[in-house]
């Protein structure tokens, strides 16, 4: 059952989507400063898609599942931005222990099924998520995001055809965000309408506008709906974009600085701040307000991380197999 | 006791183990309508029906991935592969997600899954479809990894592994599913991680694991009519590796042949023969031998593919060898 | 270019789905005497597809690849019956030396890459293959066959969009004898056309009566030609069917007598025969003397292998790697 | 003679083969317009265009086999792998393919293929990214397997790869690529299947290979400060192993350290550890020591990562250790 689009949902997102700016922002930072090593593939540009997503789903019966860009996933689902960042340091406090880092935030009682670092590997897994859901017929869907380099991996190709003749309970949700690293997605698809791939598998396909939060949710509401009460899996291909370069590593240089200001026009947080404004829902100092409660947990997060403690070398040799 | 073969003892583990908890369930190819490739599934589809017995599409990469998912939500799968020629496409899933899905979380998820199917060489069936492949599994901290050589054995650690809380990979033999032994009627279980003495000895300890067994047994035989009394110790689980139960043997006869059928490079049959020479150096009165399958793909042709094979011939030659017996 | 349908082709074609039909059947008797030993898979019924593909293409510069299902196509590449019968016996006169048995059939100068017995193994290995035609941009073509059963993994899929975004000279046929094992092809796939696979990978998709060597022919025609002149793959589907067991140790009680039956109105060979006949292209007379030629010939490659050394021992060592 | 990096070589070495042979082209993610993930194919695009340099969909299975066709026809793909994390996706192509095709055929076909790319722990990576996945490939008749641990080798063993008519997998680091040292300027090649003594001793041999070469080459130079002479041997290539250099080796200081980044079990560094105890049986005064990456999925934390794997405190404790020199 979508959720109604009342005021307080619509402001819900675009809280939401604010705390994932300036989480990933923050992230930024701290990785110029050092504290963050590794791979680190920050989410600006992309908030619309995960929260308008989650908007649409119970986290108490539905599960998410993502790569390895899942900042915001993970903050979308409600995860604690003070665990969060703390993993992102290393530290014990993080979510995965210190173990997962940016590529593996995990949160299995928000149903946040991670975080994973091989390409379109969580597809597979995802559709296993939601195959439970239906052998315990306990009503609930799993929403499975993956980006549009990874629709060419075999994993999709595998598992779409599996959920359909099983009629399992899932969303696939394609983030289009143009780039697969340094590589343009119509380079190496053979489709430039990812919907069209639904056909192979007789699901519904449908292209949504990445950008824009409420046409997500609807839309992601609906094919929930669809999911929930007839089995029908389906396919969104979100048109998006990431204004950073693939991971903290790579200075983009494959694309113009034309390019990402032109997509920069279409932010989803501003689009959905003017809208809301226009309608009287937000007001100048209500997001204002936001923003600065946002900017001090962010801080916090920062702060805690900062404090927390590295794991105990014994550590490490936990949390390999239950005993 | 009732006498049943290896293939009805793995049908009777899955059997008990689906009917105690309605969380276990069987995917792959073929396991349901068909009753299993080889049979092992036989009657399952029709007592447990096709929500708990899946036939799949050939998609190994895919349908392993679905039992991950599943078993990160709390269900028992038990993921069949036809053979484990085949799992070579699903050993992303098995090793970047299943193995290590507990670790990156921090502990937050059980992985109560099982991975089984036929491993090793079987008959004329040349190289893609011949391979010993626990090399790849048993090297991978975060799994564990069963190889059963005899009918009791099998049941009882296939039930364990259902029941374990952590991916369990089982290698089973396409040529041992005939294999008949004693099985008791009622419940049993045998333990992850302990090897057994399957025949005691004084003069030479041979250490082997799944289809070489019967190799082994026979050579021990022969080597007892020239009065070498060969004790064998089966490793029955590779990972976690039960080194006692194998020093304990060794620093009582002070000789050790390994006998494994995959190939000899980076082979279990190889650490194992490290483990002893290093933790037994003391009392080594020989070089660790081992007889392994010879470093070639597999030949179609029969007497190439069993010429390929740890022999009776070969383990007899090994253990006279540690004792210095020219021939 | 395609060939004219001229009588003298068509001939051939009746001539090599008998000689197909009658190895196949010797094989099964030698197998049932157990000269041939392990998985055998005989292509009794699928005659037309392969040799009516075969008949569209040119050995000197195109390629064919299948899976384990491959005495048909080597024999409609022209390979000797008497190294393929040896091969099954695991001879040293085998045309891969005694080891590859039955699914791993060569022929490096026929253009014959295999037989492979991982299932849909050969789908990127195929597409490699005409990859390195347009590399060289030598004018060949690559057929590249397999079942219903491995058009779900995905090998296939990873394969059909490379093929498209680089536009490589390849004819994906997928044989569809609606088995795959014990399994029929509609219960494990989500579309009953595998034509519309194609939509996936915008490439041309077509449903053909693989129980027709014409048409088969005509078909496989078309798409070399189309691969030869614009570098357009594409994926055809051939209805066919198997008449034997998925190997010979398969009863096959999935299926009922009548299905079978059904299917063996529909014989290729027999429907070609008829029109030959009713055309006055072939006499009863000619057909037989083709059947007791094939006789003569599949006889005398039982007695080939029969009489054909073991390979000795030291060989086994050898063929690894050059040196 | 100039100094440049290990990415620099292996750069020189795709550059100076494609120059040669028209045949030789690379393929694999990113290795065009970007320039390669570790830029290890800067420029190739620019010089040998699209043709030859070859930006793939991410499909690790699909363009390894793709690969292994267009060396069945007789070019000579070079397939880069972004890391080899990511090639256990394509490893059915490699064992099932690559590796026995020849044979499978009876000799008919040449396989001139190259897979390369990063392996081994890298920084902050976590366990999905930082695997050394050796032992996958080492244990496979069928390929060979090249381990360059200086700028020096890597040239010289990559265009020896890239000219071998078999399949070649080639191991670099990630930590490495920014290596330095020194590189003729003209033409040369190593050959495969050549160990090379790194340094010379009497006291122990440490017998390692890749990027731990500098952690075991640091050991040395504090044992030498305690009067302790280590040789090094760096086997340079897996398969073939060069086992006489090693012996050689141990035939002289008569104890041997072995060092591997990769998990221990079933490890290439357990395989050599075997093989010395075995056939250097009669002349070894202590048992062989492994030294190592801890049997655990590797951790995010830098400090747990570090601990992880080999160190220069633990081979000098295992140097010590087979001089029965207690600490
Ligand atoms: C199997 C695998 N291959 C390659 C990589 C390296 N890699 C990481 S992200 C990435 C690009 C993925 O692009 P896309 O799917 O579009 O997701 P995005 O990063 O744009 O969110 C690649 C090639 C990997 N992690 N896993
Ligand atoms: C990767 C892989 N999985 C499973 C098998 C076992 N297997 C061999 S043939 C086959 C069925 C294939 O059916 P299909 O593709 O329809 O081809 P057909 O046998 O009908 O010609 C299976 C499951 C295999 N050889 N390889
Ligand atoms: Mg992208
Ligand atoms: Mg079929």
């Amino acid at each position: 059952m979508a959720k109604e689009l009342n005021k307080n949902l619509l402001k819900k997102m675009l809280y939401d989507m604010m705390l994932i700016r300036h989480f990933e922002e923050k992230a930024g930072q701290m990785y110029g400063l050092k504290k963050i090593g590794g791979f680190c593939h920050l989410y600006n540009g992309e908030e619309a898609v995960a929260v308008g997503s989650v908007a649409a789903i119970d986290l108490k019966k539905d599960y998410i599942l993502t790569g390895y860009r899942d900042h915001g996933h993970a903050l979308a689902c409600g995860m604690d931005p003070k665990g969060i960042m703390a993993e992102l340091f290393g530290k014990i406090t993080g979510c995965s222990r210190g173990k997962g880092g940016s590529m593996h935030l995990f949160d299995a009682e928000k149903h946040f099924l991670g975080g994973n670092g091989i390409v379109g590997a969580q597809i597979p897994i995802a559709t296993g998520v939601a195959f439970a859901q239906k052998y315990r017929n306990d009503g609930g869907v799993t929403l499975c995001f993956f980006g549009d380099g990874a629709i060419h991996q075999g994993a999709f190709h595998e598992s779409l055809n599996m959920a359909k003749i099983w009629n399992l309970p899932i969303v696939y949700i394609c983030e289009n965000n143009q780039w697969g690293m340094g590589t343009n997605f119509r380079k190496v698809s053979s489709v430039d309408d990812f919907s069209l791939l639904g056909t192979a598998y007789g699901i519904p396909g449908k292209q949504i506008n990445g950008m824009d939060v409420i046409e997500v949710y609807q839309e992601v509401s609906k094919a929930v709906d669809q999911a929930r009460e007839s089995g029908l899996p389906s396919l969104l291909e979100a048109r998006t974009y990431r204004y950073k370069g693939h991971s903290m590593s790579d200075p983009a240089k494959y694309r113009t600085r034309e390019e990402v200001e032109e997509y920069r026009k279409q932010d989803p947080i501003l689009i959905l701040k003017d809208k809301l404004m226009q309608e009287g829902i937000v007001t100048e100092k209500e997001y204002e307000k936001y923003d600065s409660q946002i900017q001090a947990i962010v801080d916090e997060a920062v702060e805690f991380a900062e404090k927390s403690e590295e794991p105990a070398l014994h550590t490490m040799y936990e949390d390999i197999l239950v005993d | 006791m009732p006498v049943i073969t290896y293939r009805e003892a793995l049908n009777q583990a899955l059997d008990e183990e689906m009917a105690r908890d309605e969380s276990v369930f069987l995917i792959g190819e073929e396991v349901g309508e068909y009753n299993g490739a080889y049979k092992v599934s036989k009657g399952l589809l029709d007592k447990y029906g096709p929500k708990r017995v899946i036939d799949t599409p050939i998609t190994e990469l895919g349908f392993t991935g679905i039992g991950v998912g599943a078993a990160m939500v709390g269900l028992r799968p038990v993921v069949e592969w036809m053979t484990h020629n085949f799992a070579l496409l699903a050993l992303d899933q098995v090793v970047n997600n299943a193995a290590k899905m507990r670790y990156m979380s921090g502990g937050q998820f059980k992985l109560p899954i099982v991975f089984r199917g036929p491993n090793g060489p079987a008959e004329y069936l040349a190289s893609q479809h011949s391979q010993a492949l626990q090399t790849y599994w048993t090297h991978v901290p975060g799994l564990k990894v069963v190889a059963p050589a005899t009918p009791y054995d099998a049941k009882g650690l296939l039930k364990s592994a259902i029941r374990d809380d952590n991916p369990v990979v089982v290698l089973e033999g396409e040529l041992m599913y005939a294999w008949k032994g004693e099985v008791p009627e009622g419940e049993y279980l045998v333990p992850i991680g302990k090897a057994d003495v399957k025949r005691e000895g004084t003069d030479v300890t041979v250490v082997t694991y799944s289809k070489p067994l019967k190799v082994v047994q026979e050579a021990a035989e022969l080597c007892a009519q020239e009065g070498i009394q060969v004790e064998i110790v089966d490793l029955r689980t590779l990972r976690p590796l039960d080194e006692e139960t194998v020093y304990r043997s060794v620093r009582k006869t002070n000789r050790a042949v390994v006998v494994d059928e995959s190939w000899p490079m980076v082979s279990v049959g190889s650490h194992v023969a490290w483990l002893i020479s290093r933790n037994c150096f003391d009392v080594l009165d020989a070089q660790v031998e081992l007889v392994a399958s010879e470093d070639i793909p597999m030949p179609y042709n029969h007497t190439l593919e069993l010429a390929a094979q740890p022999s009776v011939t070969k383990v007899v030659a090994a253990v006279k060898k540690v004792l210095y017996l020219g021939e």
